[in-house]
């Protein structure tokens, strides 16, 4: 079968690969370059645990056409850290314990580094909006918007840090 | 068009452990030559936590920094035989487990530092921050290291333990039920406080509250990982999930996330939990096990907290806005029953 | 079983390859199409894409707004002069989704999605085609969902109708589950009042038949009414009139007729909840 | 919101501890937040095949014909794998512990008994080429009448679904359609009773929908072994369950798992390692079989629903004196772990409530529906809702605050289970306390004094005549639905008596006085009896470990 080569940069490394007809970046990060921290959860786009930033936005891995993505950069959980520096996200839902079984923690990240990387100090709203289409089955939420919000108040922002529950 | 406010309670107890084949866990523990372990197991960690859980209690009772004990888990190469990580049994079965193993393990490193000191190893204790002392005499004291290098290589001893916990089976009595189906219980009240909409059906719940008895908690903030996400899970299975959603008529099941609908990010709600520690007598450190039961008392308590607020009883789960509706409409509108407890 | 993908510059182009094979599909954000494709539909040959930069533009004048079909959700809430519509873009899934769904998919998203398409209807749309062969053409919204899975050609871009005042349009989805779920309803509304009199009022309900539908009975019943508890009476109690919806997981159908009339009011009356 | 209140219980526990009871981190977060972690699919094999199955479009039907011509000459596919090539093609769960008969192919011989139940797989390069190669398989069905509903289940004439279970019941101890419990009479009780209440609980089955669905991946390994990668919760379990499967010694099974993306009782059913395994053996290659998410939502083995009938005998005071509980489980069309869910059902009631008269009975029932499975809180979810909205009812019925209901019936250390048990370790009372407490709900200082450690035992402790019953025997036609007959004159032999647990906690000194605690009433005037006995100071069964939990061979 045709493949059709396809570079972009994967957390700042330019990566060339082939991909399928109808291959999904989801399976071109997995397979493709052994980028495992996107996680396949549904392939409908339904759980968000393959989030991905691509160009900065949050997309969703299964449902991207990987060769759309030729020429764009794409963000992933493992190029979070600084190295071996964490970064501040990573280091709040740490210390949140905002995970269990972990599976949608490389999503969430992403939903939420989308989030402060255009607003600094969300509201509780706004963290529960932002991380709406990423199911999370162990925690309830409540420990993974409590680690976004102390994870913004700690960047400089989180001046919208308010006393009860997101109703959105 | 009204939103009336309920409240409702429920209580509850969980058999830790399961009654199947007897309920075995096996568990290995050795040391390197530098004083580090490693506990081996074939228990999994689903998010539990297992791997922290057991790892707590081999450096409690080895008497080791927490840092100088790693669990591998889960290569059946390696891993001793266990039942598998479900009916609440880890922290009580593999955890009693690790913790006999460890205990062994620390009975050959006392007794390769008694060596070393030149005292009686029921003289010596462990000071939880990698040494072995003599009793009542801190300055006589041996680093663990040292007594792992001097086992190693002049002692020709093995650091290491073996554990295995097994409540035999017991026998169900066919005529009577009667048998012994587990060794302890937890236990758990929670209050739920939530509004109805008497137009469409739909309840929001708006607080809970509760006290859970789980013995002796061994990671209180994994304990609370547990309790918050086992009480989301609760309102959830009250109110929304099920893949019949027209039971026992099997169609209409959901494909994705989409439609098997879960309490979203804006629908969580405060939840005030108090934790009561009564030590199962025979559970590692009095552990039980919070994994399960968690959930559990959320169900009745928000049906219970429906009625108190429209006078409607849904008996069938999950009580979807459809059935609270249908239910006030057969009514003939929602009857407010007064508020329980007193104010909210 | 093996997908061809087909990228062109221009519309016209992919029109044509569309039409050239009965197993092309045209793809814009993906949230549906790579969806099958992930769930083995098998009926999907090739892909056509267009690179037309044109397919994603916003064009806006004082009374009406042209949106490029390839426009996404984002692009509509980054745009602050299509402000009436944000509420009805917000809630299109979470913000991945987003940043992918485009207003020509929504137009073909199946209850209970779609509900883009809702607030579309009810701002009198036309929607733009591109004939496989030769020009353009328009064909008003609710012509066109009656026959969307019939059409040929290619949507190229929606064209609405600016609301008469920001707050004579209103727009609800209702969901179970909060802040994003998918439609249990939806119902979207322009009320045009003169004198604090309706005239020229458009309803349109999600869910609650196979496609987004204009509530006719419901416009009828508030010709020349107030928007007040007795004004709106009628138009309440001919809310379900027209509607088939579904039983599915959300809910049954059932469920969807007799809540319609209260989220209406709801709707019509600006109440919260 | 989280706090500890240490000063219940304090003189039980020594907190002297350096590690437990220490917040620490979890050993696996740094894996979770750098997405390092690594789960069973985060494993690249070079080569991978990928296995996808043929389920069946019908609840319930014969299979006439299988025709996979096509299919095997479509592009990509290595291998189509039909029921045939299954070595050991019958299995139950439990049978690696001797718990009931194998019921259940890995892949349908001749007949499926659930929509969606995999009838062949096929192994192919991609994915893509698997689901192409499906919808070039020809299957001929002929239905057969289906059923839904566990009580119509249960009736004479309906459609077989198990015919490994005739009855549409799973059978226990060789000898009755379901599993009983029976703790003096409750009917004797039920005729002084001031309020009666009967009602009907329903829960619909739930899907544990972890955001890892079900998977693994299996290759050939040197040494003429297979690795198997897996999310399974149970790694003994799902390495027996492939080798009896799959007939091979189980040293040539190299399973490796532990971190799982969430599981919740769903990952116990070993639903995929043996057809990645036996798929790595029929093609040399390394197979990976993963459920998308519409498999895991409607095939994937749920929760099963429960159904249960409760009636209680309560008097005017407050103390509920009778509770019999009839309780259906649907274990869809195989039995999986349902069965165990109903003896942990019978061992759970009457809740955590000291009543005098217990009669329960619980059958685990047979329908056309996706196999049901454990799920968190297996085998009581179901039954603590039926029976803490039952509760609800009874304090309303009697005028009574709910809080103050609990702690009245609320069991408490010495007393006797209705399993026969004497409970210790008790707590009720305290968690009703804290929770009113929290929540500001008053209750009454009587009731805020009340404890677990006193007021229990003594006559509480006494195991009272026993009336028991031959209902529901296998062989004697179906039972009735939901009122299960009324047995015939009882029997006179004592049931065996099953052991204390070995660990007999020190117990909280017994008052010598009760002023303080409910008063259980005098137990109803013996029918003919079973004679109580105390409960024998010693196992009369050891801990073999692959001994019969309940007589039911091995097959």
């Amino acid at each position: 079968m045709a493949k059709t080569p396809v570079q972009f940069r994967l957390n700042g490394s330019d990566k060339a690969v082939f991909v399928d007809g109808g291959e999904n970046l989801l399976n071109v990060l997995r397979r493709g370059v052994g980028d495992m921290s996107a996680k396949y959860g549904c392939g409908q786009g339904t759980c968000g645990v393959c989030t991905v930033l691509v160009d900065g936005e949050p997309q969703l891995a299964c449902l991207t056409l990987a060769e759309t993505c030729a020429g764009r950069s794409v963000d992933t959980a493992l190029g979070l850290s600084d190295g071996p520096n964490l970064h501040p996200l990573q280091t709040a839902f740490m210390e949140h314990f905002a995970a269990q079984c972990g599976f949608c923690t490389s999503g969430m990240l992403m939903a939420a580094k989308a989030l402060l990387d255009r607003n600094a100090s969300p509201t509780r709203e706004e963290v529960a909006e932002a991380i709406s289409g990423n199911i999370c089955r162990c925690t309830g939420y409540e420990p993974i918007i409590n680690a976004i919000m102390d994870a913004a108040a700690k960047r400089g922002g989180g001046s919208n840090r308010e006393q009860g529950h997101a109703r959105v | 068009m009204a939103r009336h406010r309920g409240r409702g309670m429920a209580a509850i107890n969980y058999p830790i452990g399961m009654n199947l084949g007897g309920d075995p866990s096996q568990a290995l523990v050795h040391s390197n030559p530098e004083g580090k372990f490693t506990v081996t197991l074939s228990a999994i960690d689903l998010g539990q936590g297992m791997k922290q859980v057991t790892r707590q209690i081999a450096a409690e009772t080895l008497g080791v920094p927490i840092a100088d004990v790693y669990v591998d888990t889960a290569d059946s190469d390696t891993g001793p035989h266990d039942m598998g990580s479900f009916a609440s049994r880890g922290t009580h079965r593999v955890g009693n487990a690790v913790a006999a193993a460890a205990k062994e393990a620390r009975g050959v490193m006392m007794e390769a530092a008694a060596e070393e000191l030149e005292v009686n190893a029921a003289d010596l204790d462990t000071d939880g921050r990698g040494n072995i002392h003599v009793k009542g005499a801190p300055s006589r004291a041996i680093s663990v290291k040292d007594v792992a290098v001097a086992a190693q290589f002049r002692q020709g001893k093995t650091i290491a333990g073996r554990g295995i916990f097994l409540i035999p089976l017991s026998e169900v009595n066919p005529e009577t039920g009667e048998m012994s189906p587990v060794s302890c219980y937890a236990h758990a009240c929670l209050v739920a406080d939530l509004e109805v909409d008497d137009e469409t059906g739909e309840v929001t719940v708006l607080k809970m509250t509760s006290a859970y008895e789980l013995g002796r908690a061994i990671n209180p903030k994994m304990v609370e990982q547990q309790l918050v996400g086992g009480a989301w899970m609760g309102m959830s299975h009250a109110l929304f999930e099920t893949p019949e959603p027209y039971y026992p008529d099997t169609a209409h099941g959901p494909r994705d996330f989409n439609e098997y609908v879960m309490p979203g990010p804006g629908d969580i709600c405060p939840h005030d939990i108090a934790v009561l520690e009564r030590p199962a007598p025979d559970g590692p450190f009095g552990g039980k096990g919070p994994g399960e039961m968690c959930a559990n008392p959320v169900l009745p308590a928000v049906a219970n907290a429906i009625f108190n607020a429209v006078g409607v009883r849904v008996d069938s789960l999950p009580i979807t806005p459809e059935k609270v509706l249908r239910a006030i409409k057969a009514q003939g509108g929602a009857r407010p029953q007064g508020a329980p407890g007193g104010r909210r | 079983m093996a997908l061809t993908v087909k990228t062109f510059g221009s519309m016209s182009e992919a029109a044509a390859a569309l039409a050239s094979d009965r197993t092309a599909r045209f793809i814009s954000g993906g949230t549906l199409l790579m969806r099958a494709i992930n769930e083995g539909d098998t009926s999907i040959g090739t892909l056509v894409r267009s690179t037309d930069t044109g397919y994603r533009q916003i064009r806006s004048d004082p009374s009406r707004v042209e949106i490029g079909a390839g426009a996404r959700m984002v692009d509509i809430l980054a745009n602050r002069d299509l402000a009436f519509l944000h509420p009805a873009a917000r809630i299109v899934g979470g913000p991945a989704v987003r940043a992918m769904a485009t207003v020509g998919g929504n137009l073909f998203a199946g209850s209970p999605y779609g509900d883009f398409t809702t607030a579309l209807l009810a701002l009198d749309a036309t929607v733009s085609i591109q004939a496989a062969y030769g020009g353009a053409q328009q064909m008003p919204l609710e012509q066109f969902l009656q026959s969307r899975d019939r059409s040929s050609g290619l949507v190229t871009a929606v064209t609405v109708s600016r609301p008469a005042s920001p707050d004579a349009f209103r727009f609800r989805k209702v969901s179970r589950v909060k802040p994003k779920g998918v439609s249990v309803l939806s119902i979207a509304a322009h009320l045009p009042a003169t004198g604090g009199r309706l005239s020229n009022a458009r309803v349109a309900y999600g869910a609650m038949a196979p496609t987004p539908i204009r509530a006719r009975a419901v416009e009828r019943a508030l010709e020349g009414r107030s928007l007040d508890a007795a004004g709106i009476a009628p138009a309440l109690a001919a809310a379900a009139e027209g509607t088939t919806p579904a039983t599915d997981a959300l809910a049954s159908a059932w469920y969807r007729r007799e809540v319609l009339p209260v989220h209406l009011r709801r709707v019509l009356l600006g109440e919260t909840g | 919101m989280l706090e500890f209140r240490k000063e219940y219980f304090k003189d039980e526990r020594d907190d002297r501890l350096n590690e437990v009871g220490q917040p620490r981190q979890r050993q696996d977060m740094l894996g979770h937040v750098t997405g390092r972690t690594r789960y069973f699919d985060d494993h690249a094999f070079e080569g991978l095949l990928h296995l996808k199955v043929l389920r069946s479009p019908h609840p319930h039907a014969r299979l006439r014909s299988i025709d996979t011509a096509a299919a095997e000459r479509a592009p990509g596919v290595k291998r189509v794998i039909r029921a045939a090539d299954v070595p050991v093609n019958k299995n139950t769960l439990l049978s690696l512990i001797n718990f009931g008969k194998d019921d259940e192919p890995l892949l349908a011989a001749d007949k499926v008994r659930y929509k969606g139940e995999p009838i062949l797989a096929i192994v192919a390069e991609s994915e893509a080429a698997a689901y192409d190669a499906l919808t070039k398989v020809r299957v001929e069905y002929d239905p057969l009448p289906a059923v839904f509903d566990v009580e119509e289940a249960l009736k004479s004439g309906a459609p077989v679904v198990n015919e490994t279970y005739p009855t549409n019941a799973f059978e226990y101890h060789e000898k009755y359609n379901h599993q009983k419990l029976r703790f003096g009479d409750v009917e004797r009780a039920f005729a002084q009773a001031d309020f009666i209440v009967e009602e009907r609980y329903q829960m619909s089955p739930i899907e544990h929908a972890p955001t890892e669905t079900n998977g693994s991946i299996a290759a050939p390994e040197t040494n003429d072994r297979f690795v198997v990668h897996t999310c399974t919760q149970a790694l003994f379990f799902s390495l027996g369950t492939a080798a009896k499967l799959l007939d091979v010694p189980s040293n040539r099974l190299h399973f490796l798992g532990g971190t799982v993306g969430g599981g919740f009782g769903g990952k116990v059913d070993s639903l995929t390692e043996p057809l990645s395994i036996l798929g790595a053996m029929l093609t040399g290659r390394p197979v990976r079989y993963v459920l998308n998410r519409e498999e895991e939502m409607l095939y994937g083995c749920p929760r099963g629903a429960e159904r249960h009938y409760v009636k209680d005998g309560v008097m005017r005071d407050g103390r509920i004196i009778a509770r019999k509980v009839t309780s259906y489980f649907d274990a869809g069309a195989y039995t999986r772990l349902s069965s165990y869910g109903a003896v942990k059902c019978i061992a759970h009631i009457p809740g955590p409530y000291t009543i005098p008269n217990v009669h329960a009975e619980c059958y685990c029932v047979y329908t056309n529906r996706t196999p049901a499975t454990a799920m968190r809180g297996f085998g009581i979810t179901g039954v603590d809702f039926s029976l803490e909205v039952q509760m609800d009812k009874l304090a309303h019925k009697v005028g009574m605050d709910p809080m103050e209901f609990r702690i009245l019936n609320a069991y408490r250390d010495g007393d006797m289970k209705a399993h026969r048990r004497e409970a210790h370790n008790c707590a009720l009372i305290e968690c009703v306390q804290v929770a009113a407490e929290k929540a500001s709900w008053p209750i009454r200082d009587e009731y805020r004094r009340m404890n677990s450690m006193t007021g229990g035992g003594g006559e509480r402790a006494v195991i009272p005549p026993t009336a028991t019953d031959e209902g529901g025997r296998i062989g004697a036609g179906r039972p009735a639905t939901s009122t299960p007959p009324r047995p015939p004159p009882p029997t006179v032999a004592p049931p065996p008596r099953a052991p204390v647990p070995a660990a007999a906690q020190p117990r909280a000194p017994q008052p010598a006085t009760t002023q303080a605690r409910p008063a259980v009433p005098p137990p109803p005037a013996p029918p003919p009896p079973v004679a109580p006995a105390k409960p024998a100071a010693t196992p009369q069964h050891g801990a073999t470990r692959f001994s019969s939990v309940f007589g039911t061979r091995r097959r």
